[in-house]
Formats: C-alpha cells, sequence, structure tokens
C-alpha cells in the first residue's frame, strides 16, 4: 500500500509486518522515531505477541536482545551513533553467539565533538563485529531491507545492522509501498530459531572456548558470512518477485554501461547522485553508480563484476580511519585486484555536512581531470573554516578545493 | 520537480507544514518529499524545512538550496536568516505577515515576477480557529492558492488525517481563510 | 507421635534430617535433587559459588517443577561451569557478558513469555540471572537497576564473595573494609580495602520497591532454599544475595568455606534477612553470637588483624560495624529492627564508628 | 533437534567427562569413632547404635541393639549408675543426654509388648554350667544362649536375681520387672535351679558333663567391722537388713539405726529403713566429695530426711548410743582421727562397708588363682586359672556394680564360646574415641535434659514404690533426640549437601553415604561441616 509517511514510521511498519516477538530500544537521536512507534503499534494491540522494552541504556537493549533472541524470539532493535558504541561488546557478543537479531543503526557521526548528523562513522565502526551491514539507499530500500534483513539473518544465523541515513533518511516524508501482511506472512513465516534456550531441550550456550577450537569457531562464523553472500542475493530476489520492489541485493548498479567512471556510494547520497549522474549524461558525461549495499559481508566477486573494465573508481565514503585511509576503498581494491584500475577515496559527508548534486558533480570533473592523484582526498573541507583557526594557530593555510592527504601531511613537516 | 523551501521558528510546526504539504501532494497523485533541516533546535530557534513535488520518484536527498517557493513562517527571520537564497528567479514567497509584501520585502518584489510574492495573516488566522499561533496550515493553504500546484482540499485532508477531530478541522478551516485570503487578493491583482 | 515431638537432633541446621518427614527435608538432601550444577565443574576446592548456586538453582528448579533458564554473567561460576567443550548445567543456560546479564534475562524472560504466548503454552519458564558481585555491584549495576525498575519477571542471585576473584581477586563495591585484595593490598598505614567504600546492593534493590529482596549465606541452606522457594512465588523483579565465601580469595582453607560464611553471619558482619516490596519482612536471627575476631581469623585477607602486629582499632571497627548491623537489623533474640535498616556504609561515612 | 553451533553451544551435563577426581590430595573417608559413652559402659552397650533408632521411634529395633549386649534393659534402666552419662558429649554442650532413663523406656516397653528373645538358630549341643544366677550369671546365661550352647543356672538363693534382687531396695527396682526379665531368659531355653548350693564345682562340672562352668558367685558376705560394743546395741549387716527386707517385706530393727559406710549399699539400706520407718543416719568417715555413693542417689536420700554424720566414724557402741570419733582429711583426701569424740543416740548399727566373697567353695578348687577377694581371670577371656573354667561379676572384680556385672557376664559368655570352638577369645580393638573438640556442635539443636517426674518426696518416704518414674514416649524420643551421634553417621546430610561437587553419594535410608572419587577434589568441607566428626581427610597415595 502506497503511504506518505516518515521514513521512521515505514521502517516501524515494516518491523510490524515481520512480527517480532520482542523489541527494545533506548531513545537517541535519530533513531527514535522508529521505536516510538513500533511501541505504540504494541500498545495499541496492531502488533500483537510482542513485548515492547524501555531499557535503560543501549547496552541493556542489545543485552535484553540478546536475551530474547537467544530465547527464541524474532527480534528487533535501533540505535545510532554513540549508541552503538555504548552497544559494542553486546554487538560482539550477538554475532558471537549467532543471534539473528535485526537492528537498525541510523546512522550519525561518533563524538567528540558531539554531532548528532549523518555520517558513517557508527555503523563502520562495526565493521569487524561479525554483524552482516547492510546499507539503505532510500526508505523504500529501508523498508524492503528491514523485511528482508529478518530472513536473512535467521537463514545465515547472524544478526543484522540496517544502515539507514539518520535524519536524511529517518526524518524524511516520502512516498513509500508497504507491503501487505499477507504478503510478508507468506515471504516470513514464523521464527523457528535454529537454537534456542528452552526446558525441553536444554543446552548451555555461550561456551568459554580456548586456543583449542577458538580459530574454528571465527572459521565458521567467516563461513556464515560467505554463506550470507548467496542468501542475500536468494532473498532479495524473492522478496523483488513477491512485490515488486527494487530494494536490496549486494550492490546496486545505475547507468553502468560504458561509464568512464563509476562512483562507489553508500546509503542516502546514491538518489542524489542519480539526479546529477542524469544531468551530467546530458553534458555528455557517463558516470556510473555502484551503490554498495552490503558492506558485511562485503561482496567482492559482485564488486567486481560491476565494476568491470571501467578504469576508474571514486569510493564516496563517509568515514575514515584515523591514520589510516578510507574504508570502503581498500576493500574495492581488494576485490580489483591483479587489475589496473584506479581506486581511489573521496572523503566528503561528515558529520552532517550535505552532499548536494554540485557536489557530486564536482567529484566527477575533478575525477575526469584527472585531478585526484591521491588515494585519499578530503573533498568537502571549508578552507575558510579550516584555515580560521591554522592561520592563526599555527601559521598554515589551506587551499580551497579538495585537500590530498600529501598536502595534510606535508602541512606538519615543519610542525 | 518543484522545490519548496519553509522557514520558521521551533515550535511553529514548520517541519510539520513541510510534511502536510509532501502528504497533500501525495493525495493528488504527485510524488513528494518532505524533510527537516535536522538540528537539535528546540523552541525559538530558526528551523528550516524542504519539500519537493513532482511526477516521478524523487531519488535526490540533498537539501534545496535553489528553490521554487520559499515560505517564511516568521517575518522576525527575515534580517537575521537569507531566507531567499537561492530563490528560483521565477520561484515565488509566501510570508506570513499582515503587512503587505511591498511593505516587508520591497527588494524581493522587485526581483520576482508580479504576483509571486505574498503576505498573509496567517497567524492571526491560527489564532481565529486553533487558538494558537500554529501558521502551517494558512500558510500550505496559500501556497496552494498562489501556485494552483495544489488544491486546498488536500491541504485540509492531510492536516485532518494527521489530527483527526477538533484540531484537524480547526486547521482546514484556517487554511480556507488563507486560501479565501490570497485568492481574493490575487482577484485585486495585487498582494499589497 | 513423632510429628509431635518437635526437635530432631539437628533440628533443620543439617543439609538433611532423617528424622524429620520428607515433606519437611531440604531439598538438597534429597537423592534426587536436581543437581542443576553437575560434578565435573572447574571450580577450585571448596568453592562457594560452586555450592552457592547449586544450593539456589535447585530450590528453584523445585520451586518451578524444573521450568527454569538460566543467564550468567561473566566469572568464575561461568568459567568453571561451562570451557569447551563440556558443560555443567543441567538446564538451559546462556552467558554472554560481564555487565549485562540482568538485561539479557529480561529479554530472555520476555522471549519465554511471547513463545509461550505464541504456541499457546500455559507453561512459561522462569528466568534466574546470576552473577558474582562484580558482575553485580559494579560493571551490571545498571542493566540490573533497570531490570529492577521495569520489574521484569527475572530472580537475579548476586553470588557474592566480596571481589574479583575471576581476575585475580581484586577490589569490587561490595568487598569489606579492610579486606587485602589484589587491589588494595596489606601495605601502607591503612592496610586493605579503605573504609567508607561500597554498597549494600540489597538495600538499593529494596528501594526499587521490587517484590521480593533477601540475603542468605552458603552456611544455612534451609534459610536460602527457602529464600529462593519464596522469590520464585512472585512473578516480577527479585534479587537474592548469597555470600559465597572464596578460599582463594579470602584465604580460606578449602574445607572453611561454609564455616567461615556461618562466622559471617553469626558475628552480624553479613546480615541475613529478607523484604518484600521493600519491607523487610524477616530476619535470620543469631543462632550463637560469635565475636567478629572468629570470622577474620579465618583468612588470610584479614591476616592483618589477626597476627601480633594487629591493630585492635581495626578489629574494633570491625566489629562495630557487626554490632551496627546487629542493632539495625536486629539480628539478635527478640530483637527487632531498628526503623529503616541502613547501610553500614553510612555509618562508616558518617565516622561513627 | 536443535542445530547447535560448534563450541559456543555444550550438551547438558557433559562435565561429568572431566574427572576432577585427579585433583585432590587428601581424600575423605568414613570413620566409625567410639562414642564416650560406648567406651564407658561396663556392660558394652552400643548406646549410640540404640539411641538412633529409639530417636526415630523404632523401638523394637533399638532394644534389639540394645539386648545384643545386656538382656535386662528394663533392670538396668533403673539400677545402673550411668557413668556413661557423665561422659557424655552433649555436656559440652547444655547437658549430657538421659541415656539412662531411655534405656527403661526401651526396657518398659520391651516388657508391655512382650518382646522376646530369639531362640538360637542352631544348638551346638555343648552344655555350660553356670553358679550363680546374679546379673553376671544371668547374663553369661543368655549370651550363651544365643549362641545355642545349653545352659545351666543353679543358684543358691531361693530366686534368680542376686543383687538385683537382694540387695537393691524394692523401691529401685521392682521386682515384677525383674522377674519379668529373668522370665524371658529362662524363655529362651536357659534353665535356672534355685535353692540349691554348689558344693563341688569340678564334680559338678564331671557329674553334669558340662563342657565349661562360669562361676558367677558374687559377692555376699558384708565385711565386718570391729566396734567395741556393748551387748544390746544391735549390729546388723546391711545385706541382712536388705535380704530380710526383700523376702519377708520388712524387718524388726530399731527407731535410731546409724547406718556405718559410704557406698551406695549404706544408701539403699538407709533409705529402706527410712520406708519402714526408722530413722537412719548415715556414718562415714569422709566428707561428701569423698563419698563412692552415686550422687542422684544420695541427694535422694537427703531429700527423704536422712541424716549424715560426715567425717565420723564409729569408736565404740553402749546400748543406746554410739560413741563417734571426729575425723580430718589430710592433705592425700585421708580420714585422719582428730581425738574429738560425740555421742550418738542409736538403737541399732548397720554395717555397710563392704561385701566379700564367699570362699569355701573356691577353695576346693585346686590351682584356682585367687588375688585378695577374688578369682583372678584372664581379662580377655574370661577364664581362671584352671581350663574351662571361667569367673564373672563381683567374684571376679572390685568393680561391683550391676552393670559391671552384666558386661563381664557377657564377656565369659563369649570367652566360653571361643573356648568351646577350640578358640581363644580376642577382644575387638577399639576404635578411636569420638571427642567433642572432632566435632561441629553448631549444628545440633538446643535442648535441655528432660526432667524425669518424680514422685512426691513425702510419698517416697512412706512407701516403697518405684520412687522413679520412666519416660513418657514423648520424653524418651527428646532425650534419645539429644543424641550428638559421636564420630558416627546419623544421616543428616550434610556431606551430601555441603559439597560443592556433589561428590557424596547418598545411599538411602539406613546405608549412609559413599564418595565418588572421581569427582571429589578433596576440600575436605564434608569432613568440616560433619557434625559428628565422622568423615576423615588422609592423604593420597601417590
Amino acid at each position: 500500500m502506497l503511504r506518505q509517511i516518515e521514513g521512521s514510521l515505514g521502517v516501524a511498519q515494516a518491523v510490524a509486518l515481520c512480527r517480532p516477538g520482542v523489541v527494545c530500544a533506548y531513545p537517541i537521536s535519530p533513531q527514535t522515531h522508529i521505536v516510538e512507534n513500533v511501541g505504540k503499534f504494541v500498545k495499541t494491540g496492531a502488533l500483537k505477541d510482542c513485548d515492547f522494552l524501555n531499557v535503560e541504556s543501549e547496552f541493556s537493549a542489545i543485552s535484553v536482545a540478546i536475551g530474547s533472541a537467544a530465547g527464541g524470539c524474532r527480534t528487533y532493535t535501533a540505535t545510532a551513533s554513540q549508541g552503538l558504541l555504548y552497544m559494542a561488546e553486546g554487538i560482539y557478543s550477538a554475532s558471537g553467539l549467532g543471534l539473528p537479531i535485526v537492528m537498525t543503526v541510523a546512522s550519525r557521526a561518533i563524538g567528540g565533538p558531539i554531532n548528532i548528523w549523518n555520517d558513517h562513522s557508527d555503523s563502520l565502526s562495526q565493521r569487524d563485529s561479525g554483524w552482516l551491514q547492510l546499507f539503505c539507499e532510500s526508505n523504500q530500500d529501508a523498508v524492503d531491507t528491514h523485511i528482508m534483513a529478518f530472513k536473512i539473518a535467521e537463514k545465515v544465523g547472524l544478526p543484522v545492522m540496517v544502515c539507514m541515513d539518520g535524519f536524511v533518511l529517518t526524518h524524511a516524508f516520502e512516498r513509500l509501498d508497504i507491503p501487505s501482511q499477507e504478503q510478508i506472512d507468506e515471504f516470513l513465516p514464523p521464527y523457528e530459531p535454529r537454537e534456542y534456550l528452552t526446558t525441553k531441550e536444554p543446552v548451555s550456550i555461550g561456551a568459554m572456548v580456548g586456543p583449542e577450537a577458538f580459530t574454528e569457531v571465527r572459521f565458521l562464523q567467516q563461513r556464515k558470512m560467505a554463506k550470507a553472500l548467496k542468501v542475500i542475493e536468494e532473498v532479495t530476489a524473492e522478496y523483488r518477485k513477491l512485490t515488486g520492489s527494487k530494494s536490496g541485493g549486494l550492490l546496486e548498479c545505475y547507468n553502468c554501461e560504458n561509464a568512464d567512471l563509476k562512483l562507489i556510494i553508500m546509503g542516502s547520497t546514491v538518489g542524489t547522485a542519480k539526479d546529477e549522474i542524469d544531468r551530467l549524461k546530458k553534458e555528455g558525461i557517463n558516470v556510473g553508480i555502484i551503490s554498495l549495499k552490503s558492506f558485511r559481508p562485503f561482496p567482492y566477486e559482485a564488486m567486481r563484476q560491476a565494476i568491470g573494465d571501467t578504469k576508474q573508481v571514486i569510493c564516496l565514503e563517509r568515514a575514515f580511519s584515523f591514520g589510516g585511509r578510507g574504508i570502503i576503498c581498500p576493500e574495492v581494491k581488494r576485490a580489483m585486484e591483479g587489475t589496473n584500475c584506479d581506486i581511489k577515496t573521496a572523503v566528503c559527508g561528515l558529520g552532517g555536512r550535505a552532499i548536494y548534486g554540485t557536489t557530486i558533480n564536482a567529484m566527477v570533473k575533478h575525477a575526469l581531470a584527472g585531478k585526484f592523484t591521491e588515494e585519499f582526498t578530503w573533498f568537502d573541507v571549508d578552507s575558510n573554516v579550516l584555515n580560521s583557526y591554522t592561520k592563526n594557530a599555527e601559521g598554515v593555510t589551506f587551499p580551497e578545493g579538495p585537500l590530498g592527504a600529501s598536502q595534510l601531511e606535508a602541512s606538519v613537516k615543519h610542525a | 520537480m518543484l522545490q519548496i523551501r519553509l522557514h520558521g521558528r521551533g515550535g511553529q510546526g514548520v517541519v510539520t507544514a513541510a510534511e502536510m504539504l509532501s502528504l497533500a501532494a501525495f493525495l493528488e497523485g504527485h510524488f513528494a518529499q518532505a524533510f527537516p533541516s535536522f538540528g537539535s533546535e528546540r523552541t525559538g530557534a530558526p528551523v528550516v524545512a524542504y519539500a519537493r513535488i513532482g511526477e516521478g520518484e524523487i531519488r535526490t536527498h540533498e537539501p534545496i538550496q535553489n528553490p521554487d517557493v520559499v515560505i517564511v513562517q516568521d517575518k522576525t527571520l527575515l534580517g537575521s536568516v537569507d531566507v531567499f537564497g537561492g530563490l528560483n528567479p521565477q520561484g515565488y514567497a509566501i510570508i506570513n505577515s499582515k503587512d503587505p509584501a511591498e511593505k516587508v520585502v520591497p527588494e524581493l518584489v522587485k526581483m520576482l515576477p508580479e504576483g509571486h510574492v505574498f503576505t498573509v495573516p496567517a497567524t492571526d488566522f491560527a489564532m481565529q480557529k486553533i487558538g494558537k499561533p500554529l501558521p502551517g496550515a494558512p500558510m500550505l493553504a496559500s501556497l496552494a492558492a498562489a501556485t494552483d500546484i495544489l488544491k486546498l482540499e488536500s491541504v485540509q485532508k492531510s492536516f485532518q488525517s494527521r489530527y483527526p477531530g477538533k484540531i484537524g478541522d480547526a486547521n482546514a478551516e484556517t487554511a480556507a481563510l488563507a486560501y479565501n485570503y490570497i485568492k481574493d487578493s490575487k482577484k485585486g491583482g495585487s498582494n499589497a | 507421635m513423632l510429628d509431635k515431638i518437635n526437635f530432631y537432633q539437628t533440628g533443620s541446621n543439617t543439609v538433611g534430617n532423617r528424622l524429620l518427614n520428607p515433606a519437611m527435608r531440604s531439598i538438597q538432601a534429597s537423592v534426587d535433587r536436581p543437581n542443576s550444577l553437575i560434578s565435573g565443574h572447574r571450580a577450585c576446592q571448596g568453592c562457594g559459588e560452586a555450592l552457592g548456586a547449586r544450593y539456589a538453582i535447585d530450590a528453584a528448579m523445585r520451586a518451578t517443577n524444573g521450568q527454569i533458564m538460566v543467564v550468567n554473567a561473566t566469572g568464575c561460576l561461568e568459567v568453571f561451569s561451562t570451557p569447551y567443550p563440556e558443560s555443567a548445567w543441567r538446564l538451559p543456560w546462556v552467558h554472554s557478558l560481564f555487565g549485562n546479564t540482568a538485561a539479557v534475562g529480561s529479554g530472555l524472560a520476555a522471549a519465554a513469555k511471547i513463545r509461550a504466548m505464541k504456541n499457546g503454552d500455559t507453561n512459561v519458564p522462569r528466568i534466574i540471572a546470576q552473577g558474582g558481585d562484580g558482575g553485580t555491584t559494579d560493571i551490571g549495576f545498571g542493566p540490573l537497576s533497570g531490570m529492577f525498575e521495569r520489574n521484569d519477571d527475572v530472580l537475579y542471585i548476586c553470588y557474592d564473595n566480596e571481589a574479583y576473584m575471576n581476575t585475580g581477586v581484586q577490589r569490587s563495591s561490595a568487598t569489606p573494609p579492610a579486606a587485602r585484595t589484589a587491589t588494595t593490598q596489606l601495605v601502607g598505614e591503612h592496610p586493605g580495602a579503605d573504609w567508607g567504600r561500597g554498597k549494600s546492593v540489597p538495600l538499593i534493590a529494596m528501594a526499587h520497591g521490587i517484590p521480593y529482596v533477601a540475603t542468605a549465606t552458603v552456611a544455612d541452606l534451609r534459610d536460602l532454599e527457602a529464600k529462593v522457594t519464596r522469590a520464585m512465588s512472585f512473578h516480577g523483579a527479585r534479587y537474592i544475595q548469597v555470600l559465597v565465601p572464596c578460599p582463594l580469595g579470602w584465604g580460606l582453607k578449602s574445607n572453611s568455606t561454609v564455616t567461615v560464611a556461618r562466622a559471617a553471619m553469626e558475628s552480624g558482619f553479613f546480615p541475613v534477612f529478607e523484604a518484600e516490596y521493600g519491607k523487610i519482612t524477616s530476619v535470620r536471627k543469631i543462632r550463637q553470637k560469635q565475636p567478629v575476631l572468629n570470622f577474620l581469623k579465618m583468612q588470610r585477607r584479614y591476616a592483618h588483624l589477626t597476627g601480633k602486629k594487629a591493630d585492635p582499632n581495626v578489629v574494633a571497627r570491625l566489629q562495630a560495624l557487626c554490632d551496627t548491623n546487629i542493632k539495625n537489623f536486629g539480628l539478635l533474640g527478640d530483637d527487632e529492627p531498628n526503623g529503616v535498616p541502613t547501610a553500614i556504609q553510612a555509618y562508616e561515612r558518617s565516622n561513627r564508628v | 533437534m536443535m542445530n547447535k553451533s560448534f563450541a559456543v553451544t555444550l550438551e547438558p551435563g557433559t562435565s561429568l567427562e572431566n574427572h576432577t577426581g585427579s585433583w585432590r590430595t587428601l581424600r575423605p573417608v568414613n570413620v566409625f569413632k567410639l562414642p564416650p559413652c560406648n567406651k564407658q559402659c561396663p556392660a558394652g552397650e552400643n548406646i549410640q547404635q540404640w539411641l538412633y533408632y529409639a530417636a526415630e521411634g523404632d523401638y523394637e529395633h533399638a532394644w534389639r541393639i540394645l539386648t545384643e549386649e545386656n538382656p535386662m534393659p528394663a533392670c538396668m534402666g533403673r539400677v545402673c549408675y550411668h557413668t556413661c552419662e557423665g561422659k557424655c558429649n552433649r555436656g559440652f554442650l547444655d547437658e549430657s543426654v538421659g541415656i539412662n532413663s531411655v534405656e527403661r523406656f526401651l526396657g518398659d516397653y520391651a516388657l508391655e509388648h512382650k518382646l522376646a528373645f530369639k531362640r538360637p538358630v542352631k544348638e551346638t549341643g555343648k552344655k555350660v554350667l553356670v553358679i550363680g544366677a546374679g546379673p553376671a550369671g544371668l547374663a553369661a546365661a543368655y549370651h550363651l544362649r544365643h549362641f545355642g550352647h545349653t545352659v545351666h543356672v543353679v543358684e543358691q538363693a531361693p530366686e534368680a536375681g542376686g543383687m538385683m534382687r537382694y540387695g537393691i531396695p524394692v523401691y529401685r527396682l521392682p521386682r515384677n520387672i525383674l522377674d519379668a526379665e529373668i522370665k524371658r531368659i529362662e524363655d529362651m531355653g536357659v534353665t535356672i535351679e534355685c535353692g540349691r548350693k554348689v558344693p563341688d564345682i569340678e564334680a559338678e562340672k564331671k557329674a553334669g558333663k558340662y563342657d565349661a562352668v562360669i562361676i558367677t558367685t558374687g559377692a555376699g558376705i558384708s565385711q565386718n567391722v570391729d566396734i567395741p560394743q556393748g551387748d544390746t546395741n544391735r549390729v546388723l549387716s546391711a545385706l541382712k537388713v536388705l535380704g530380710e527386707i526383700e523376702t519377708k517385706g520388712e524387718i524388726q530393727i530399731a527407731r535410731r539405726v546409724a547406718v556405718y559406710g559410704g557406698g551406695n549399699t549404706a544408701v539403699d539400706v538407709a533409705r529402706s529403713l527410712r520406708r519402714i520407718g526408722a530413722e537412719p543416719v548415715i556414718v562415714y568417715r569422709r566428707n561428701r566429695d569423698k563419698m563412692p555413693a552415686n550422687e542422684e542417689e544420695m541427694d535422694a536420700a537427703i531429700a527423704e530426711g536422712i541424716q549424715v554424720k560426715w567425717l565420723s566414724t564409729i569408736a565404740g557402741a553402749t546400748k543406746d548410743s554410739l560413741k563417734i570419733e571426729k575425723m580430718a582429711l589430710d592433705e592425700n583426701g585421708y580420714p585422719q582421727p582428730t581425738g574429738e569424740y560425740e555421742e550418738l543416740p542409736t538403737d541399732a548399727v548397720v554395717l555397710a562397708i563392704g561385701q566379700n566373697v564367699e570362699k569355701d567353695i573356691l577353695a576346693k578348687l585346686e590351682g584356682l588363682n585367687m588375688e585378695r577377694d577374688n578369682i583372678v581371670v584372664d581379662p580377655e577371656t574370661m577364664m581362671t586359672s584352671l581350663n574351662g573354667i571361667f569367673a564373672a561379676g563381683d567374684v571376679a572384680t572390685t568393680d561391683r556394680t550391676v552393670t559391671h556385672a552384666i558386661g563381664m557376664g557377657k564377656n565369659a559368655a563369649r570367652g566360653v564360646n571361643a573356648f568351646l570352638k577350640g578358640q581363644v577369645y580376642k577382644k575387638q580393638p577399639k576404635n578411636p574415641d569420638a571427642k567433642f573438640e572432632d566435632m561441629h556442635p553448631w549444628y545440633y539443636t538446643d535442648a535441655p535434659k528432660t526432667v524425669r517426674a518424680e514422685l512426691e518426696v513425702a510419698r517416697r518416704t512412706s512407701t516403697f514404690d518405684e520412687v522413679q518414674h520412666g519416660l513418657t514416649e514423648e520424653n524418651a524420643i527428646f532425650e534419645a533426640r539429644r543424641c550428638l551421634s559421636c564420630g558416627n553417621c546419623m544421616e543428616c546430610d550434610n556431606c551430601y549437601g555441603v559439597c560443592p561437587d556433589s561428590a557424596v553419594v547418598k545411599l538411602g535410608p539406613g546405608k549412609g553415604y559413599e564418595f565418588n572419587y572421581d569427582y571429589c577434589k578433596g576440600c575436605g568441607v564434608c569432613a568440616q561441616e560433619c557434625p559428628c566428626g565422622h568423615i576423615k581427610m588422609v592423604p593420597e597415595q601417590i
């Protein structure tokens, strides 16, 4: 059914359609509207046989989710930013225990300094946590991905983070096609846990595993990730067939045929970029977009195929590794190992700095003009803001426009 | 695609207005999008919200830099915020004020085509019917009257579906007052 | 005739008593007790926690006809009971983290309820969350308080051995004053743990107004079993703190676990009581009052208080704490509790001892 | 079936694969210790064990255990001076267990319920002659019969019972009780021939073709003392007085009687005389602390109004008074004359200063070793210096109490039994003592000793009715349940309960426990928490 609603409400409805048994939440912007709505559904009885717990911290939210999932219930929670970090220990516990929790991460920067706006530093900080991380480019994608996420998680036996850009998507009112309960009941049968706590068949879950088997446990966890690549594709195909949706998948290509340059983007920037790419096409510039949906597991093979013969790739990254470089770019490089594809990182859109069509436009022009000479470039630094500090503090100024990593490094050489 | 930017202050229902605008458009079969300028602003702080109306899927999520319409719910913002920044030279502006546009935004009136700048005493209408300074519905109704991109009924319906009962009805009545006010002023040829 | 004789040689002081009719015997005395925590676990010799856990969980199993599922905090109990590839638990059991046990318990309780509801099953398993004092009074305290205030249907059992034993005997907020731990060593002017630190989680639990709070020790099995059984008669959040001496951490002979717990109880060092809805309903009276020195002298963690160089003032101060407990909780004879019981820390901090 | 995760999810109870018993350096073992009561009992009763069953209310079982050692619990429960109670570990807690009264309760219970001894399963065909039907003789006959031997008892007195009949007043031991317990022994097939004195033991043995003889003729001759006296003041022996009261129900004696002596017999005589209306005064040369008479009996005597002249000897007698010399104790506690005298108006004197063995028939036994007043016997076998001739009871000991006699009779029967098989009886080695220090007294419930209901003092002084009443069943169980079960298991389940490793196996009622050494880590909590000190930690042999 088509509805004009806030993304958060759409996700809440999607979650409710999946008939979770337990939902728990702790408030943190910009995730709040989602669980507020789910809580309301539970209270009104629209969502039956579901317990909604208001917990006292994200640490307890993930922990309640762990308990609930270990108890054999379909379980959902949501968080963002600091909340995700506060959960971190539980995040690893949940994946280690193979609990198919679905959690929305309404992506938001991590402080300090405290910042409530959107980027990807929270979810990507949990890159190695053993969770599947699925990114959404629109609210429709978010609605559909949440539904698919339950099925994927339960099939794979791992928890799934559905990462949707905070505010940009969560707070946007858009036209959403919400599947019917009948459709989802057909798609997602009642949860049959692989293992859970029951007095009928007692087991001890969560043993201490020493050096004699820990590597093998990890190997098998990694094997689940490998399985997940297949499951994501299968489930996406099934879902699309059932609903006619275009959402999901490992990655999605846009205008990739014969593109001179491809942009790899995660999240809501994809839509903005698509509009801009269409405009560029009118100028005769042929740019493809690879919307990376599944960051974990990383679809190396699908990525290699999506890039194909394209010689130039820019990864638009909304988070990076301090003291290191980009986060997506190294993965793409691994995917393209042995080719002469030129792959670079353009960092932009941190802490809510808007990425406009014009940002994309400039990035493309820059790339095609061969100005991306380094792997890592700060793309949307405001030199006025920056210099207002560095000039006074250190007598250093930075030029306008994108800043390569070497420029940053050079500025401290004489320090 | 029509891009609308709404300016106001926290507590005046600016974000809601943008959402209702998108809902009204949706009800008429358009694609629409609304989103706030995200922040942690509290009551009284300047707030911006955006809306897009189009005939196909709206993919972009960038903030609106070049609006086709600017709605100013609080004229006290005029001196402090560049509310008309990036406004399409062929665009529209609607300002919540009892005073004529020529008096409130004389520069803008000169800049935009004639009949593209309107003032409407939306807060007065709201106080009459709702009893609270919530100018959202009359501002949207003014937009509908000024541009004909929406029907009054759609604006009314959007509020009534969001706030079923008395409050929705009061908003609908307020909207009608504003709608007629603009229509009347258009008939009068000038908004002055 | 036999039933009329209400005197039974050891009464209910021993685990069992052949002279009692079977219905009145302790759960631990029965040949078919659940043995929820079975042999082969890797606890140290004379482990009080292993003992306390079996006592408590067996009692809960009996009270619920075997419908118990356990969430365990990281700690000795978890490590010694479930090292791959063997588990010593015979009931559904899960371990997640050190500090999240109460919350996992909440989630599990919710899941158990919902699953039963969805399956049309009238039998809803009951949840026990358990951990040591570190996992309870320190790192897990926030989730514990959250579980309390939500009144989730979880019984939380804290096996209190008064320090972080699993990591090598470091101080926790349950460590008593003057006790040696690896982080409060017997050096300097004031050897051992500082005075005026720590907290009484049972009293804090009571302040949440939850249905049931109790303390117990491994030295009074009947009391412990009665409390677990009573706890299982309530729904909602419940808390029991069981004193479980640690031979390693306290510097005890491995055979002294129960004896030292008894000394803690009989000296007033560890007040044993129960409360319902925030009000104390009963206290376990001291049977044979002992001076605190009896308790101290069994333990190397108090070696500095019993040797030749012992500071009598410190012993006197500890005795004063015991006396304060005895007075506040009414632990002796027909004494009534002295109004609202106060955490001993309050007395320490107010320099009244 | 669940799809369980590798390593992270484990099957329940699999720790049983891990045999933690290998950690052990000490192993718990059950030790059976000798409780102080058992150790003290002259009759060798297994007191603790019969209290165990009495505590359960299984009186017959308790009685059967008791009578394995002593066939006359109803008598013993009345006349035994129960020194066991003085050794009872419970005395360290509150007051000792009232063992004697439980014994009496069991004895009376058996009589009331007409419990009989089991006849021997198999007759051995061996014949044993027992001379004397006092407690030693009766006990010996009982045990011998139990072994399957044919026993004939010859008693010179008109009735069986010995000192129990002719020495102990009826108010302490009603004769129906005595008769019933003797009858029960006879019912096993023991024959008792009364009123005949065996003139020649060797001849009797030969003529009767006895395989062995036990001499239990007692010490029935009152010791005399030389009192310078006039003819008219009557001097009688204690046994004569007691015997006459027993046979005739009364005795013609003066109103004012001095009873000379400080033993139990003196007290018995004094209390008996009080009951027939006399005004007895006990004259004793030492003080109360040094008095050998049983304390409770003495208390009762004083309560009944009997006067005592402490530190006094009789220096002489006239028709109606005694000349009493005051004594003083020296530093060793011996009385020494002071040369101070006083008069005690008295019409008669009863001498109760000890009894001697009747030696006339013993003298005929050639080669029979005697020492002072006793036949010398081997302490293990109770055989005299003559092969096949044994002795027990007062005739063979200076510990002349009924209880000792019963114990000696039992021992003599065992010695004879071994002898008849061509063996030499060896006593079983005793278990180590159960000491109070080895126990964990905290566990025992506080319980004061039951105060026995006693007849009013006024009533006792005018009749020979039994003074001490028996316990009610309630009280008897109560007393039995006060037993600490020193050094022996009472099945309190403590070891089973307190084991942190669930390594103690409970075998079921009456079967106790065993240690599962596969899992026992040797922590020792079971031993520490065993209330009765039944568990010991011993080093593992590595």
